[in-house]
Formats: structure tokens, C-alpha cells, sequence
């Protein structure tokens, strides 16, 4: 992939967050193209439980600047290592009801492949490094979920 | 902290469970020249102790990079303690 | 996985072969489900080129009863293997444009791991096993599309 | 056929480019008791020679189920002729 195809591509990505629901169908029609032949999304939404407790509704909060730059990073991150066209990836905050969608990832590509493993690259590693935080609400109190300790850098001195 | 050590000012950020605690979303910090940002982190241990047991389940960001936690901080620098992420 | 469960599961799938267009969104709502948190899509659509060459457009034909069969047993296999909760899988016939969905995947699964994995071992598996076909139309000309030969049991000797 | 070999009649489908080269969807055959897929199909590339070269680029249904070429044939039975998929 060539360096100026690579920062088109990102130009034409659609990397957010945002406060009101998600309109997935947009999203998807945002990242087809005639060159492609396949999309993958994965829509990531609010369980009515969790580990067995009825969930009354969530609140999502994100260090915002950075929350968004990680997801930039993402992004860029799947264009170089699958051969896929266009990406969407919008986070919702805020509160949000059962059924609602929180997360929505599309990748368009040519073959199905790179749309997959691209798609599942980007849910799993913004679980992992993305600064934000899920708190349940339950009929009888609220619990900031169990999350991930995203990786850091072992130690400055090393490193410089 | 003023006098003999030159000081310098950074922004402090706290999240989730760790912004609850400390009730505290935001903070200007003076530290002295030199420090590291787990020196930071000790300062605020010591004004909220319940702070002290989330050391081993939090990360560190330096201007909205993961950072290692003898880094040392710089004037202006935006610093954020991070507790386990949970999006998705 | 009960027997019971199973069945009711399989019953609330979406198995169609259809000659209009496929409305992607209705079918995502026909999987979602509170007890779920993730859906996984796959949505494959007609390529404006076909190994460097423009194409004008499509037509699918299929062994109708046949194709049906398999892909039941396609979702049948899925709700085996994995921790998914409802499934569908549709492929249009007929003459389709550029751009326009072929065929339509989606998977809801409590979790992500077994909706990605279900989703695509689907439409591996239709690409591999379902009696559809494709002719690629050119401005100059038709071609049956490359394919896959369906594996098939290697003697009915042994096998009785 | 008819004489005194028993016969079986079963429906024979042919899909994609082998219904394109043999101009034919579907026909009903009359088979001696005891054929085989492949002494069907062996049939069927007499009757249109270019068929024969097709035999290892293709398979073979019962019931509509793939089956393999020295499966016995049965009164009533849909076999169909599948040249390679290429849904999705």
C-alpha cells in the first residue's frame, strides 16, 4: 500500500464520538465503494445483564482527546496491516439504554478476508487501549465494570 | 514545594472509579524539576490514602500516550491516572 | 447447547433465498435480542471489476431446494459450534447491479468471539458448499464464474 | 432399454454452464436397475460429447445431497449435475 493511497483512505474514515444513538446503516453506507466486494461490522450493544444481574441501563465516559486519537491510531493500524478500503469506528457516551448500540465497526475491502480479520483486529485492541469507561446500573446500585489494563511502556529509561 | 528545587506546573486528569474517588476530574500540579510521574502519583496517594490501592490496577498517560511510570515529567504536560478500560 | 434450545434458536433464524433487494437493516433487527451484546455481519456485494476487467453486472442462478437445504444446515452447524444466539443468511438471484448485496450474513452472540467466528465460518462455508452460481457480465461478453468444487463423500461403498 | 434389464425413471437437473452446454435443465432419464451416478452421467456425455470434459470439474447430487459418482440409483430420485459454486 502506497503512502499516499494509505492517508486517502484514512481521510475517508469515519472515527468518532458521539453523545446521540449510532446510525449504523450511514455508517455502512459510508465505507462502500465499487472496488469493494465485502463489509464487515460488528455492533457491539447494551446486554439486559451482566453476570447474572438484571442491567437497568449504562453510562459511558472517555478521557474524549484521547480516547479519540487511540482510535485513530486504530485505524491507521488496520489500514497497514489488511489489505481493506474504508473504516468506520464511532463510540457512543453517555447513558445508554438496553438494546442501544455503544460501539459500531464497518471495514470495507475487496475480498473478505482482510474485512474480518481487520474488523476484529479493531474491536479487540480498542477493548484493550481505548481510555473508556463502562459504568452498570442495576436496580440496586451501580458498578464501574471490569476492564483492561491497556499495555504501557515497560520503563522511560529503557526506552530513551 | 517552592524554594531551593525549581518547580514546574502540569494538568492532572482522573477517571472512572479514580475520578470518583478522589472527586477530583482535574487538577493543576506543581512538582518539583525532575520528577517522575509515579512521584506524581504519590503526591495524590498521600492527599486521598483510598487512592493508594488502585497503584497496581491503573495506568498512566503523558500527553495522551500510555506512559511508563518513571517517566519524567515536563512543564505543561497533561497527566492522566487510568483505571482498567471498559469501551465496547 | 439443550436440544430445545436449539430448535427454538433455529426457529427464530432467517434462511432465504430472495430476487429483491436485500434490506440489511430489518434482518440486523431480526437477530437483536436484549439476552445479546454483539452482532457480527457480513455483507457481500457486486464488485465493479472482476480481475482487472469492468463489469456490467451480474446474475446469480441456484439449485433452489437444494441451496436452501444447505444453508440451514449452514445455520444448524453454526448454533452447534458456537455460542451464538440467532442467525441469518440470505442470497439474492437474479440479475444484480454493481454495489448491490449478494449475500447477507448476521450472527448475534452474547459475546464477540463467537459472533465473528460463526459469521465467518458461514460464509466460508456457503462459498464453499451452496449450489448457487455466478455469471459475471462484461461490456464484451459472459463468464461463469471460478468456483469451488462442494467436497462430497468419496465412495458410496465405504460409506455403507 | 426397455427388455429385459428392469428399468427406473429418476428427474436429472443440470445447473450453470453444463445447462448452458447441454441446453437442457432438466430431463427425465430411464435408467437400467442397478446404474450408478457415473453410468448416468456417462449417458449424458454420449448424448453431448462436450459434457465429457467436464467430469472432474463437477459434482454430483442425490436427493439433493452431494454424493459420490459410484452411488446406486433409485427409482423417483432428483439427480443434479453442479459444476463448481461460486455463490456468496
Amino acid at each position: 500500500m502506497a503512502g499516499s493511497s494509505t492517508v486517502k483512505a484514512i481521510e475517508q474514515d469515519k472515527i468518532e464520538l458521539v453523545r446521540a444513538a449510532i446510525d449504523a446503516g450511514a455508517l455502512v453506507r459510508d465505507v462502500r465503494a465499487g472496488q469493494d466486494g465485502a463489509i464487515v461490522t460488528f455492533d457491539g450493544f447494551v446486554r439486559n445483564e451482566s453476570d447474572g444481574r438484571l442491567t437497568s441501563y449504562l453510562e459511558y465516559e472517555a478521557y474524549e482527546s484521547m480516547a479519540l486519537g487511540k482510535m485513530k491510531e486504530i485505524a491507521a493500524e488496520i489500514h497497514e496491516k489488511f489489505a481493506i478500503h474504508r473504516v468506520a469506528i464511532v463510540h457512543r457516551l453517555g447513558r445508554l439504554e438496553i438494546g442501544e448500540t455503544s460501539v459500531f465497526i464497518a471495514v470495507s475491502a475487496p475480498h473478505r478476508g482482510a474485512a474480518f480479520d481487520a474488523c476484529r483486529f479493531a474491536i479487540d485492541t480498542l477493548k484493550r487501549t481505548v481510555p473508556i469507561w463502562k459504568k452498570e446500573y442495576f436496580a440496586d446500585g451501580a458498578v464501574w465494570a471490569d476492564g483492561e489494563l491497556p499495555p504501557t511502556p515497560p520503563s522511560a529509561k529503557s526506552a530513551s | 514545594m517552592a524554594g531551593a528545587v525549581p518547580s514546574l506546573r502540569v494538568k492532572v486528569l482522573f477517571f472512572g472509579r479514580l475520578r470518583e474517588l478522589t472527586g477530583l476530574a482535574e487538577d493543576d500540579g506543581e512538582l518539583p524539576q525532575g520528577a517522575t510521574l509515579a512521584q506524581v502519583f504519590e503526591r495524590y496517594a498521600e492527599r486521598y490514602p483510598k487512592l493508594a490501592g488502585f497503584r497496581n490496577s491503573m495506568v498512566v498517560s503523558r500527553n495522551q500516550e500510555f506512559a511508563a511510570w518513571d517517566t519524567r515529567v515536563a512543564a505543561g504536560d497533561e497527566i492522566a491516572f487510568l483505571p482498567p478500560v471498559s469501551g465496547g
